[in-house]
């Protein structure tokens, strides 16, 4: 076994030990209290390659990732660095030896610049020791410039749309000009622009050598971009192939270990009449003039590039920044939409967009995380939460959204991001809403989930829902539609009837 | 004449009968007017209220010291300043070197503990122990007071007296009762609790009758001869106590500052002392303090 | 360990019947009991006698930690949301003096207000709660209406109740309390008040909505906005508790001393906080149970007991006070974490 | 959440020459001369006098807070890493104590250590910084190891540093200091230390790894962690400074008043933590600055001296510090609410 800091110190001189993989991992185990995330698992990535990681959710990809980048260490098994054994013990001893990682949840700090949040750790600094805060701006613009990212690196970080701020994360690893890069999950907060450009960036890096470790849920990126590609089953390493090798079916197959017929289960229901009128919603300085009618029974696509305003739209509908103008009618009926809680009491249901921030209660478990949306009428006797009635419904609702977890009582915390997403859909649900708005539902969900989410959304679709669904991912907003609105920089721009709705049309009227 | 005055804290039982006693003084003299601050047991703080005055532009400054022993920085601000200073209350360490337009009106904190202790020896014919409830360790009048007890204990009149305890109440009567009960439950036996101030013996009487002691198998001693403290001596409670006199204290100092502030001489120690209270002579404080 | 979950096919265990994982709090009990058999043995070894087989000792080891147990249930509540309460402390000195000054005896002769004397204790008693009420109220619509932090808000009230206190009565103590006011902090009254108002909020913080929203506010206040909670109205409604609390503990304080002074309750908050934190409520929110907080309570006064048991000398005695709470929360996170790694 | 959303869409490179916000302490600064002009138009009024025209008035203003201000500074620091330090004042009083004793003159009879007096202001002034020092290291050292709240592990120290305080000397005073050793705290002195340390720790905040790691750790440990920062060596170094500042606050507290005593800097704390808050520091860690503590730590002082020259009744003074602590902080929140949404 070799010391990360002679591994370090050996990288730094130039002397690279040639071997045919960049990094092994042979017969790693890893347990967390009550869940094995990774039993005797096998990982070989090869040098100028873009390996793709398959698996459902829960399946310990990020947990495997998380071993390579020195965050846990393995109960058992070894990891090889360029063919020498090598333990990890910190994020700085992978770092230093070449290893960077683009985490699942984003991992910024808010308060600071864009630049100070690359460079953080090494930063220039000048003769007397002071950070050079004039090259560090200048590094990170040839580093923009390099990416085609037009930020203004003086920008703190928190005032950064989700997407720019994964855009940063993707700099950020680049920037280590590392050996190997690890991405997880990178573009479930992307739109199809941004995907490409990430993949030009990919390629770039690919074509230098460099090995790519590649997570997604997303089918159709892995044929785009991956050269081979390994699929994990509930912690279990079940193969690795060329992606030539393969069709899009023998993966699913391998991840899900049963065929998955439909992705999207789209339905004919009778729509029914107008439940929710919007007319001339207006946000200053956000978004403007949005009107559309939505009907029960059917599903409302909301496209648009990342930074449009649909979510801010999804937001004022729901009552959390209240509308500064226009008007919102229910049953042909005005209401007041001011707080989430006069839009639950109005029947409606808003699954957000970042779980982490505005949707999981993380230290708290699943139960409390499920009923919490639902005990403001249900399930409450004078102030007493009914405590067996709500846990069964709620198990009943885990149980019908396969959310893989040993019981309700773990916290949510602990559940990988694909549950997590899995229970808050599930918190909604519980609420029986009339109006359903789902701000990117199936973000970092495997296939098997998603057709099951997609499933439930039309279920609901069925029983009489309206459904407003955002969503970047052009196949399911397509898919799942009865019509499809589209938004440019606050502004909508057309609305796509589900018959002449073609990616091509929504990406017209999304960058007009 | 405005003056400024700098209490060590108003949170004090006996603190607060001399602010009173200052004040309810000056409203009967035309044309003075007091500004009164309150130190909060912090020497710095003290000091910087006397520059604070200094700045102000008061025309005398009256100080009842944190701690005596950081008076010699305050006499040299108010000398600089050329304000006249009184210290009232605590007997200042540099005493002896007061500068001009400087001085003292007070008690010694030492006779306190004398007068108590002896009363107690007296009470227990000479013979008995004795557990002590302390102040705040931090305080001056808390030190001083114990010492008192501790240098008469085994001597003269005392021979028979044995320190079996001392502890710290704080000056609160909860604490006080708590820590009684607590002796108590240990099973340590006493014949007198000498307390440190009023508040505490009345918490240990508190805490001795709901063990169910006899009252008359304790003597428990004060310091202050507060109301509560006569009022349970009167009940025959509380055996002994000591009054300081804060009314003649407080009016000395607005008078020696009144003085000075008008350019007239005053002594430089001006000593009012303390008087032992027992149940025989109760009546004669009972509207003093 | 169940090595079988994760490979099981079936994506949820269903079975309720599974081991209960510990609470959290059992493992402070254990330092708690870690605490009181060190302390027996201490005792037999250099004292002679039993620590804990003395009536009276155990109940002076509450009863002396009763009141910062009641200001403590209010300030886990506040903890658990994500905030913190500083007042505390003030607003037991405040309520003592405003509520004792309606519950004078006619016997004494220098009553506050002479008309006013003689009242049946529910007067003072209910002056005291609505004084408190108000207290905690204040500070929940600062914090809730003009989003300064917790900490600023409580400052202010920390300060200023104190203030009021002084000034109620220019410093002077207020006796002469009434029997029937006083009869709640004699004999081991407190510990029953302490311990009835810890059970009822173990219940309203598990088992009522209440309870839920608190919990949630704390582990994430945009989520539990966008779940429909009324923030603003619930941070109100569990300041106004705190404040109500304290309020209580402030009778209870002047009703046992049999006299209320400008100066009770300084430094109750931060005795109150550690009580809560030693038994496990997490600073940052979202964690925390009475239970703990009972327990940190009595660990606070079992120390105290042990030491005069002990003899300890009064100069060493804050010196091992300070390595003792550390020790004990050492030992707890240690416990803690060992059990999350097995 | 995004309340305060931004009004532009994707934000471009050349946004580059928009014009540079104001600072966050803009507005601070702005409540300070509010506070100091209302003083001064009320002082025409009242009493006849300016407020800010008198020499001896703005430097007792700074004076009176400076030791405060030297505690807050390390204190802001551990703030912006997320943490909190409690032990601050009672650091004070023990390094007061224990700096003194290494700084008697020979001319007083009751020195503690009679064969270490008259020694050169040099050895009280290490001594002191070294107990500071390791005050605050043990702090650190037991935050990052054990993983125990700042809360608890400062509490801790908190208590048993004034224990020790009261220990060294069995309560007694420690006088008859040298005059090199008081020149320190004589004249202006302790406001030019104070604002030296100010500026330095204004530079290493803003300027240096050190102050980038400290805002990187407050901001987001996690990702702080995985950028390969040493969370446990980097919390260690801030608290340690925390506690070295404190120390120097000691020296500079004992030299002030020319004598030791063990209740020196009681409070403290609190008044160095509401200082950094005033100023704008948060308590959920990642932001803050020094500039702004040093605008907070000044407000509290011109508070103070405020009072004594408007002749406030003492009894009003504290309720009205409160509302004035509270206002501050609500103005300025308000103040950057309404220039994010601009
Ligand atoms: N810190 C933790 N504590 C306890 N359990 C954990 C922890 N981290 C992960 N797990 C569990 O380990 C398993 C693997 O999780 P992991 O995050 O690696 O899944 P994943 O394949 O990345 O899933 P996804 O596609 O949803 O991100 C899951 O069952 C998860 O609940
Ligand atoms: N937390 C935030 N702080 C400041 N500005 C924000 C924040 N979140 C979003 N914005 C800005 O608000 C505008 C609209 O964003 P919104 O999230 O509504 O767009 P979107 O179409 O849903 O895109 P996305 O796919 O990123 O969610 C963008 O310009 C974005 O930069
Ligand atoms: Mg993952
Ligand atoms: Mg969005």
């Amino acid at each position: 076994m070799v010391s990360p800091t002679t591994m370090a110190a050996v990288r730094k001189s130039g002397a690279v030990p040639n071997s045919e993989f960049l990094l092994t991992a042979e017969g790693v185990r890893k347990e967390f209290p009550g869940v094995v995330a990774l039993d005797d698992v096998t990982f070989r990535l090869k040098r100028g390659t873009v390996h793709a990681l398959m698996g459902e959710n829960g399946a310990g990809k990020s947990t495997l990732m998380k071993i390579l980048a020195g965050i846990y260490q393995p109960d058992s098994g070894t990891v090889q660095l360029k063919g020498m054994d090598i333990q990890l013990k910190s994020p700085l001893d992978a770092l230093e030896n070449g290893i960077a990682m683009i985490h699942q949840e984003l991992n910024l700090m808010s308060y600071m610049t864009i630049a100070e949040n690359i460079w953080i750790r090494r930063e220039p600094l000048t003769r007397f020791g002071f950070v050079d805060h004039a090259e560090m701006y200048r590094r990170t613009s040839a580093l923009f410039d390099r990416l085609n990212i037009s930020l203004d690196p003086d920008m703190t970080v928190g005032e950064l749309s989700v997407a720019n701020r994964q855009m940063v994360e993707i700099a950020k690893a680049v920037s280590y000009e590392s050996d190997v890069l690890i991405m997880d999950e990178p573009t479930s907060a992307l739109t199809e622009r941004e995907v490409e450009h990430l993949f030009r960036i990919i390629r770039d890096l690919r074509a230098q050598g460099i090995g790519i470790v590649y997570i997604t849920h997303k089918m159709n990126e892995l044929f785009e971009i991956a050269d081979e590609f390994s699929v994990f089953r509930d912690g279990k390493y079940i193969g690795t192939h060329a992606s030539s090798d393969v069709t899009r079916d023998d993966i699913i197959r391998m991840m899900v270990g049963r065929e998955i017929t439909q992705m999207f289960p789209k339905e004919e229901v009778p729509i029914g009449d107008v439940v929710l009128s919007v007319k001339n919603l207006t946000l200053d300085g956000v978004f403007r003039d949005v009107s559309f009618d939505l009907r029960a029974g059917e599903i409302l696509g909301l496209a648009g590039l990342v930074g449009s305003g649909r979510s801010n739209v999804a937001e004022t509908l729901f009552g959390v920044t209240p509308a500064t103008s226009g008007s919102i009618e229910i049953d042909g009926k005005p209401v007041v939409i001011d707080t989430p809680g006069k839009a639950i009491r109005n029947r409606m249901a808003f699954l957000t967009e970042d779980r982490k921030d505005t949707g999981c209660l993380l230290i708290l478990d699943i139960l409390e995380n499920m009923q919490i949306a639902v005990l403001h009428d249900k399930y409450v006797k004078s102030g007493f939460v009914q405590e067996a009635q709500v846990a069964a419904d709620c198990e009943e609702m885990a149980r019908k959204l396969r959310v893989k977890t040993p019981n309700l009582s773990e916290r949510i915390e602990n559940l990988s991001g694909g549950n997590q997403q899995k229970v808050l859909i599930g918190r909604w649900m519980l609420t029986n809403p009339r109006i359903l708005i789902l701000d990117e539902p199936t973000r970092g969900i495997d296939v098997g989930a998603k057709a099951e989410i997609h499933r439930l959304v039309c279920e609901m679709a069925r029983n009489g829902v309206a459904v407003l669904m955002i969503s970047s991912e052009m196949p399911e907003v397509l898919g799942m539609s009865d019509r499809v609105m589209v938004m440019h920089e606050g502004r909508v721009t057309g609305f796509l009837d589900r018959a002449e709705a073609t990616q091509i049309k929504v990406m017209d009227l999304a960058s007009r | 004449e405005t003056i400024g005055v700098s209490m060590a804290l108003f949170d004090d039982n006996f603190l607060t009968v001399l602010r009173n006693g200052m004040q309810d003084y000056s409203k009967t003299l035309k044309g003075v007017s007091l500004q009164i601050e309150d130190a909060q047991n912090d020497v710095a703080k003290q000091q910087s209220q006397i520059q604070n005055f200094v700045a102000a532009g008061v025309d005398a400054i009256i100080v009842n010291p944190v701690d005596t022993d950081a008076t010699a920085a305050m006499s040299k601000i108010a000398a600089d300043a050329g304000v006249p200073l009184i210290f009232v209350n605590r007997q200042p360490a540099n005493l002896n070197q007061l500068p001009e337009k400087q001085a003292f009106v007070g008690s010694d904190e030492h006779q306190a503990g004398t007068l108590e202790t002896q009363e107690v020896c007296r009470l227990l014919k000479g013979k008995g122990n004795a557990v002590i409830m302390m102040g705040e360790l931090s305080n001056q009048a808390a030190r001083v007071r114990t010492q008192a007890v501790k240098d008469l204990a085994g001597k003269g009149d005392c021979a028979g007296l044995k320190i079996v305890e001392e502890q710290t109440a704080n000056w609160s009567r909860t604490q006080g009762a708590d820590l009684v009960t607590n002796w108590l439950s240990a099973g340590l036996q006493f014949d007198a609790v000498i307390s440190n101030n009023d508040e505490m013996a009345i918490g240990a009487i508190q805490a001795l009758k709901a063990a169910g002691k006899p009252m008359n198998s304790v003597v428990v001693a004060g310091v202050d001869a507060t109301q509560d403290a006569l009022a349970s001596m009167s009940a025959g409670d509380l055996d002994v106590t000591v009054f300081q006199n804060a009314v003649g204290q407080g009016k000395g100092a607005v008078d020696a500052a009144v003085k000075l502030a008008k350019g007239e001489k005053v002594e430089r120690n001006v000593n009012i002392p303390f008087e032992l209270v027992t149940p025989a002579n109760l009546s004669k404080y009972q509207n003093k303090n | 360990m169940n090595n079988d979950v994760a490979t099981s096919a079936t994506p949820l265990r269903t079975e309720r019947n599974r081991k209960r994982r510990m609470p959290p709090e059992a493992s402070i009990l254990l330092v708690l009991i870690g605490i009181a058999l060190l302390y027996e043995a201490l005792g037999w070894i250099f004292v002679g006698q039993s620590f804990l087989m003395n009536q009276q000792r155990l109940t002076i080891m509450i009863l002396q930690v009763s009141v910062i147990g009641i200001i403590s249930v209010g300030v886990t509540q506040v903890i658990i949301t994500g905030g913190i309460d500083l007042s505390s402390g003030s607003v037991v000195g405040m309520t003592a003096m405003i509520a004792a000054s309606f519950a004078q005896s006619s016997t004494w002769t220098r009553a506050l207000y002479p008309s006013l004397t003689d009242l049946p204790f529910i007067v003072p008693m209910l002056v005291g709660l609505a004084v408190g009420l108000l207290a905690g109220f204040i500070n929940g619509q600062l914090i809730a209406r003009t989003k300064i932090p917790p900490f600023i808000a409580t400052l202010g009230m920390y300060v200023s109740a104190r203030g009021l206190a002084k000034w109620y009565t220019k410093g002077q103590p207020i006796s002469g309390l009434t029997d029937s006011f006083n009869f709640i902090g004699s004999g081991a009254w407190p510990v029953v008040v302490f311990l009835t108002v810890a059970i009822i909020f173990h219940i309203a913080l598990r088992y009522t909505r209440y309870g839920k929203f608190t919990y949630a506010i704390g582990a994430n206040m945009q989520a539990a906005r966008v779940s429909g909670i009324n923030i603003e109205a619930h941070l109100v409604k569990v300041y106004a508790i705190a404040g109500l609390l304290a309020g209580l503990a402030g009778i209870v304080t002047a009703a046992r001393a049999q006299t209320a002074q400008s100066g009770m309750g300084v430094g109750y908050e931060l005795d109150a906080i550690a009580a809560a934190v030693i038994g496990g409520t997490s600073l940052t929110g979202g964690a925390g149970r009475i239970t703990g907080t009972v327990i940190g309570t009595i660990i606070l006064g079992v120390m105290t007991s042990g030491f005069t048991f002990l003899r300890v000398d009064a100069y060493y005695q804050e010196i091992v006070k300070g390595v003792i709470i550390v020790a004990a929360v050492v030992v707890d996170v240690h416990r803690q974490k060992k059990r999350k790694t097995r």
